[in-house]
C-alpha cells in the first residue's frame, strides 16, 4: 500500500500542469474555473477540440483510438491537474467517460470505427437518455419505444433530466423494441442523432434559474439499426456497464472541483471573522475531513479494481459526494449569513457558493437519488432484502 | 394554564387561513417576485381582514390583540409564503407602541393600518445592513446599538439587490439620517422581539405547508408501481420532521405566551423559537426537494419557494448559533 | 392560550410543595431523588401508602375512589412539583396510570370495587404483561394462550420486558383466548395474581449490569373468569384504551427527572471547563430547548383534550422524548470524558450520567421502538400507506 | 500510488483475522474483563502469531513492518473486542524505538515482544490521568507536556476502578516517579501517533463487526411476519453506517500510509482518522443496540460490549471535538 507516486509519475504530473497552465492562462483564459455548466457552450467545445489536438481528450483510452493508454496513476494525476488548473467541466463528459468505454467493451468494430473518432476529436458532444416523466428513480420503467422500420429504428416517446442536451450532437437512449414487455425485459441501446426532425429539446429551468437539464421528445426520430450496442433486447446489461463507468477516474477531478468550493467556503469565514468561531471551525473541519476521505476512497476504488471491497466503496461513492456537497451548501450559507443571499441586481448567474448551495440540492436526486443508493447498498452491498414492487 | 387556541383565536386562525389560500396563490406570489410585494393581498390583509391594526389597542383604532394572535397570522402567512411586508409591519407597530411616542404614532400608524405606507425594518448586521423590503418600503424601522430609527424611505440611500428569496427581496441600505424614536434599547427590543416571534411562526407556517404538499405528492407520485409515500424510507423522513413541526408550533405558543404574559422565560422562549423553528424550515424545505425528486428542484415546482424563504428566515435576525448561545448565556447563569 | 396559572392552582401547587418537602426531608429522606428503579422496593411501596394517606396517589381518579378528581391543571402542578421535590419514581405506575384509568372507562362495577381501592391504597402494585419474546414491537404476534377451565382462566405462554414484576403483585395480561385466531382477533385482557405457583419471574440483567425488566412464565397460572376486562376476544380494543392513557401527566413528572438530568449535565460542565466552550454551549442549549419543548408540547396534548392537533404532539411525544434523552446520555459522556467511564471498584451502581448514558438507550427501544413510533406517526398522524406484513 | 493491501498484507490480515476469531470469542472476552486482560490471548499474538515485534527492526528480532500493518492487526483485535494490551504495546514500541535508548530498548523490548511484559499508556488528560490497562500492567509508558516517561508499574500509584469497557479497563494514576525517556516531545508525538492509529484503526474493526453482526440479525429476526432486515428504515440505517465505515477504512488506510511515508498530510490524517473512526464506531454500536430491539440491551448480548468500547475510543488520546479543532488549525493555515 503506497499513497506517494513515482518520479515518472511526478514528471508526468508536471507535465500536464505546465500544460494546463499554459492553456487557461492564454488562449482559453475566458473559460478558466467556470463552474456553470452552460456558459459559453461554443468555447468549451473549442476547448475539447484542443484536448484532442495534445491527445488529451481521453488519455485512459487505446493509443489506436486516440487515447494515451494511460496507466491508472497517470489518469488519476491528469485529472486531478487538469482541475487544479481550473479547466472547465468537461462538455463531452458522456462521450469520454462513459459511452466511448462502453462502445469499446461491447460496441462493434463498425460502431467503433464510426462514433470513437468524433469523440476522441471534440467533434461529437453526446449526452444520456435514461430517465423518463415516469421513471425517475426506476429505469425498469421505461416507456419510449423503438420500433423496426427496414434499416431503421424509429423512436417515440420523452426523456427527461437530459444535461446538456442542448448542446449535445448524439444522445444514447434506452428504448423498449420488443411490445408486451415491461422492466428490464425487452429494451435495447440506441446511439441516435440529435440533429434530425424527430427530436425537439426543451430546457428545463432549475431552482438556480438556469437550464442545464432538459426534457427530449421522440416524435418519429430515426437512427439506423446498425447504431444498436449490444443486441436487441439487452439494453439493460449495456446501461448497466455504461453506468458502471460513472464512479472512475472522473470523480478525482469532480473533486477538485470540491476543492474550490471548499477553499472559497473557507476564504469567505476568513474574510467575515467565522473561522475564529470554534462552533464553526468544527464544521469547516468536517467539511476538510470529509473531501479527504473522499479522494482516499476513489483512490482505493480505483487500485483496488473490481474485487473485493470494490464493491462496497464504489457502492458508497455517489451519496458520499452527493451529501457531503449538499452539506458544504449548506455551511458556505451559514458562513456567508445574509450577505450570501444577494447579487447585484444585473447579475446573470448566482455567485459560486449561492449556486453551489441551490444546485447541491439537485446533486442527492439525479443520477440515482440517496434514498435509491441506499437501498441499492443496503441490498448489493449488505444483502439484504430487496424493496418489494408495486402491482402497478 | 390553557395551552390550547381558544375559540376567539381559532376564529383567527380559521379566517387567516382561508384568505390566504384564497388570495396568495403560487401564480400571485410569483407575480409579486418581479417587485417583491403584493400590494393588493396586502391591502386586503390590512383592510378586508382588518389585520392591518392586529396589536394596535383599540382606542387607537386597532384590534387589540397580541402576539399569540400575531403569530396565528403569521403562521397562515408563511404557509403561502405570502408576498406581504407583514414583519416590518409588525416590527414597526411593536416599536411605535413601545415608544410612547404620540406624534409618531398619530403620523404613521394610521396609514400603516390601512396598508398605504409599508415599513421595512431591519438591524445592522455584519458587513452592512441588507432590510428585506427597503427597496420597495415607504418607512424604514433600523434596529442598531442602543436604539432605532423609523426614517422615510426618501432620506436613505438604498441598494437593490438581487435576492435569493424573491417573495421578500433584501436590499442594502447604504446611508441614513433621521432621528432615532425615543424609546432606546428597550424599544429596541421590543421591535426584535416581536419580529423574532413573527418569523418563527412564519417558519412554522412554512415547513407545515412543505410537509403537507409532500405527503400529499407521496399519495399521488408511484415509483416501482407503488405510491412513494409506502416506502418506508418515505415516511419515517416525513414522521422525522412531523415531530419537529410539533415542537416547533410548541416553541411559537409558548414565545407568543410568553411576551402577551412577560412571562420569565420570555427570553429563553423567543431564542428557542427562532433557532428551532428556523432549523425546522430548513430541513422540511430541503427534504421538500429531496422527496419530490427531479420535479422538485425545477422553477416551475413551488419546493425552492419554501426553500429559499427557509433559508432567508434563517439568516434574519439572528442565526442558529446566535440564539443557541444566547440560550447557553440564560441557562448557565450568565449575564444575558 | 395562557401560560400561568390561577391564584388558586398557584397555592394548590404551595400545598403540594410543602408536603413533598416534608416527607423528602423527613420520614422519605433516605428514598429522596433516587434514579435508580429498581433500588430499596420496601421503602418505595411504603411511600405508595404514605401518598395514599395524604390522598396523594391517584389525584385524577374520582373522590368515590379514592382520588380528589383533581382539574387538568392541578394535576400538571402536582406532577411538577412531585418531580421536583425529589420524590421517587412511582412503583405504581402501571396501576395508578394505566390500568386505574382502564378500569374506570371499561371495567365493570365489581372490577371497580375489587382492584381500585387497593390501587389508590398503595397496597397492590401492578406491572404490565404485553411483549413476548417474538412480539416485541408486534403486539398482534401475541401467543400466550389461555383457555376457560370452569370458572378460571389458565394462561400458559411467556411475557418479556415486564418491567418491576419483581416487585408487583399483579399483572395484566393480553392473551389469546380464542384457537386459530392470529393478529388482533382473539385476545383478551386478563387481571392476573403473579402470588401463585403457576408464575416465574426471571430478570433479565441489562448493559447498565441492573435488572428492570422481567421474564414471566406462565405455566398453568390461573385467574377468576371475573377478572376479564371487556369482553371475551376485545382484549386488542382494551389494550389500545390502556396505551392512550401512557402520555398522560405522568409525563410532566418524569420531565421533571430529565430537568435532574439535565442540571447534572449543566453543574459537570461547570466544573470541568466544558460550559464555557462555544460547541459545547450549542449541545447544552439544543438540551435545554428540548427539554422546554417537551414541557409546552405536554401541555399542549394536556388542554387539547382529544381533538384536532392532539393526535400530532401525542403520536410524537414518546419519540421525541425517548431521542431527547438519549442524545442526552451521549452529551453528558462528551462532557465528562474519561472520567465518565469510571467509579469507585466497590461502587454498586454507576453515578447518575454514566447511568443515564446507558438505560437512555433502552428508551428508544421499550414501549414502542423509535422505528415503529416512526411507522404510527407517518401511518395514523400523516395517512401515509401502511407497511405491509409478511406472510409468516 | 496504490491503495490497496498487497499480497504480503492481505496474508497478514487472514492471518490476523483467522486467529482473533479463533481466541478472542465473547466467553474468553467476558473471562477475561474479571481482570482486564487475557494473558493466554496476548502471549499467543505476541508469540505464536509472531506479531509482538511487528514494529520493531528486524536486527532487533522484529518483523520490520509499518504502520500499514500494525493497522491491519489492530482492526481485527478491534472486531473481536480482544482484551489485549495492544495500544499500550504498540504506543511503547513506538516510543522506545524513536527513543533511540538502546539500554532501554534492550531492557523492555525482548520481553515486551514475547508477550511477557505489559505495557499501560497514557497521557496526562484534564482532572486526572485515566491510563488503560493502569492496573494491569508492568511498565506504563506516560505522556506528559514535553516528554514521556517509562516507569517500572511498582513506582507508581495506582487507584483500579470500575470501567464502563471492562474488556480494557482504565485506573487513576495518582502518583508517580522514573526518569524520563530521551528524545522529549518528538518521541511522545511518535507514540501518541501510534497510538491515535491503532485505536482508530481498533475502532474501524469494532464498527465492521457491529454492522456484520446487525445485518445478519435483520436477516434472521422477524417482526410483523418480516425478517426486519426487509424494512426500508433498517436497511437503510445500515446503509448509511456502511457508507461511514468504507470512509473510516479511507481514513485508517491514509493514516498509517501516510505515518510510514512521512507524508505532508500526516497530521491531518490522524486527527482525521480518530475522530472519523471513533464517531463511526459510535454511531455503528449505537445502532447495533437499537436495532436488535429489547435483546440489544441485555447484558447477554455482546452489543454494550462495542457500545462501551466505542465510548472508551472516542474519548482517549483526544476526543472528537479536539481532532477536529487541530484539523481547523492545519486547513485554515494557523500554527498547528
Amino acid at each position: 500500500m503506497k499513497l506517494g507516486f513515482s518520479d515518472m509519475e511526478e514528471a508526468f504530473r508536471r507535465e500536464c500542469a505546465s500544460w494546463f497552465e499554459d492553456q487557461m492562462a492564454g488562449e482559453f483564459a475566458d473559460i478558466r474555473g467556470i463552474a456553470n455548466l452552460v456558459d459559453k457552450p461554443e468555447r468549451r467545445k473549442a476547448w475539447e477540440r484542443r484536448l484532442a489536438e495534445h491527445r488529451y481528450s481521453c488519455i485512459g483510452w487505446p493509443i489506436a483510438w486516440g487515447g494515451r493508454d494511460a496507466t491508472l496513476n497517470e489518469q488519476v494525476i491528469f485529472a486531478e491537474e487538469y482541475a487544479r488548473a481550473g479547466a472547465p467541466n468537461r462538455l463531452n463528459h458522456m462521450g469520454v467517460e462513459l459511452l466511448g468505454p462502453t462502445l469499446l467493451a461491447l460496441g462493434s468494430s463498425e460502431q467503433k470505427a464510426r462514433f470513437l473518432p468524433a469523440i476522441a476529436e471534440g467533434t461529437a458532444i453526446w449526452c444520456q437518455g435514461y430517465s423518463e416523466p415516469g421513471a425517475g428513480s426506476d429505469l425498469a420503467a421505461i416507456r419510449t419505444r423503438a420500433r423496426r422500420d427496414g434499416d431503421e429504428w424509429v423512436v417515440e416517446g420523452q426523456k427527461i433530466w437530459t444535461s446538456l442536451a442542448q448542446f449535445a450532437d448524439m444522445i444514447f437512449v434506452l428504448a423498449r423494441t420488443e411490445d408486451g414487455t415491461s422492466g428490464r425485459e425487452g429494451l435495447s441501446f440506441l446511439l441516435v442523432d440529435l440533429d434530425q426532425p424527430g427530436i425537439e429539446i426543451r430546457p428545463i429551468r432549475q431552482i438556480n434559474g438556469e437550464a442545464e437539464f432538459n426534457e427530449v421528445f421522440f416524435d418519429g426520430a430515426r437512427c439506423p439499426v446498425a447504431n444498436m450496442v449490444g443486441a436487441e433486447g439487452e439494453g439493460w446489461t449495456v446501461s448497466t456497464t455504461l453506468l458502471s463507468f460513472e464512479r472512475g477516474i472522473s470523480t478525482l477531478g469532480q473533486q477538485m472541483q470540491f476543492r474550490n468550493e471548499l477553499d472559497a467556503v473557507i476564504a469567505a469565514a476568513k474574510r467575515n471573522g467565522k473561522a475564529a468561531d470554534p462552533v464553526f471551525r468544527q464544521r469547516l473541519a468536517e467539511a476538510e475531513i470529509g473531501l479527504r476521505l473522499m479522494r482516499y476512497g476513489a483512490l482505493r476504488m480505483l487500485a483496488d479494481g473490481k474485487g473485493g471491497a470494490l464493491a462496497g466503496a464504489a457502492l458508497t461513492y455517489k451519496i458520499q459526494w452527493a451529501s457531503w456537497r449538499r452539506a458544504l451548501g449548506e455551511l458556505a450559507m451559514d458562513v456567508l449569513g445574509q450577505e450570501g443571499e444577494v447579487a447585484p441586481v444585473d447579475a446573470e448567474a448566482w455567485p459560486l457558493l449561492a449556486n453551489l448551495y441551490l444546485y447541491s440540492r439537485a446533486d442527492t436526486i439525479y443520477g440515482g437519488t440517496n434514498q435509491i443508493q441506499r437501498n441499492l447498498i443496503a441490498e448489493r452491498g449488505l444483502g439484504l432484502p430487496r424493496e418489494p414492487r408495486g402491482n402497478a | 394554564m390553557a395551552f390550547a387556541l381558544d375559540e376567539q383565536q381559532q376564529m383567527i386562525a380559521e379566517t387567516a387561513a382561508a384568505f390566504f389560500a384564497e388570495n396568495a396563490t403560487s401564480e400571485r406570489t410569483r407575480a409579486a417576485m418581479a417587485n417583491g410585494i403584493d400590494r393588493d393581498l396586502w391591502r386586503g390583509y390590512c383592510r378586508e381582514l382588518g389585520f392591518g391594526g392586529l396589536m394596535v389597542p383599540e382606542d387607537l383604532g386597532g384590534a387589540g390583540l397580541g402576539h399569540v394572535e400575531l403569530a396565528i397570522v403569521a403562521e397562515q402567512a408563511g404557509r403561502t409564503l405570502a408576498a406581504i411586508p407583514l414583519l416590518g409591519h409588525a416590527m414597526a407597530t411593536a416599536a411605535l407602541l413601545a415608544s410612547g411616542d404620540r406624534a409618531a404614532i398619530d403620523v404613521h400608524l394610521p396609514a400603516m393600518m390601512a396598508g398605504d405606507r409599508i415599513v421595512a425594518a431591519g438591524e445592522r448586521g455584519g458587513e452592512g445592513m441588507l432590510v428585506p423590503h427597503a427597496a420597495q418600503c415607504d418607512l424604514l424601522l433600523l434596529l442598531c446599538e442602543g436604539g432605532s430609527h423609523l426614517i422615510d424611505a426618501s432620506a436613505a440611500t438604498v441598494e437593490p439587490l438581487k435576492s435569493l428569496d424573491e417573495t421578500r427581496p433584501l436590499a442594502r441600505v447604504l446611508a441614513l439620517a433621521g432621528d432615532p424614536l425615543p424609546g432606546g434599547a428597550a424599544l429596541c427590543e421590543a421591535a426584535r422581539a416581536t419580529g423574532v416571534l413573527c418569523l418563527a411562526a412564519e417558519a412554522l407556517g412554512g415547513a407545515q405547508e412543505a410537509l403537507d404538499r409532500t405527503v400529499a405528492f407521496a399519495h399521488e407520485r408511484e415509483q416501482f408501481g407503488r405510491p412513494v409515500g409506502s416506502f418506508q424510507a418515505y415516511k419515517h423522513r416525513l414522521a422525522d420532521r412531523a415531530v419537529e413541526i410539533e415542537q416547533a408550533r410548541s416553541a411559537v405558543w409558548w414565545a407568543a405566551c410568553a411576551l402577551d404574559e412577560g412571562h420569565e422565560t420570555r427570553a429563553l422562549a423567543l431564542h428557542a423559537a427562532k433557532s428551532f423553528c428556523a432549523d425546522t424550515y430548513l430541513r422540511v424545505a430541503g427534504d421538500m426537494i429531496q422527496l419530490h425528486g427531479g420535479i422538485g428542484f425545477t422553477w416551475e415546482h413551488d419546493a425552492h419557494l419554501f426553500f429559499k424563504r427557509a433559508r432567508a428566515i434563517a439568516n434574519m435576525l439572528g442565526d442558529g448559533p446566535h440564539h443557541r448561545e444566547r440560550v447557553a448565556r440564560i441557562m448557565l447563569d450568565e449575564a444575558a
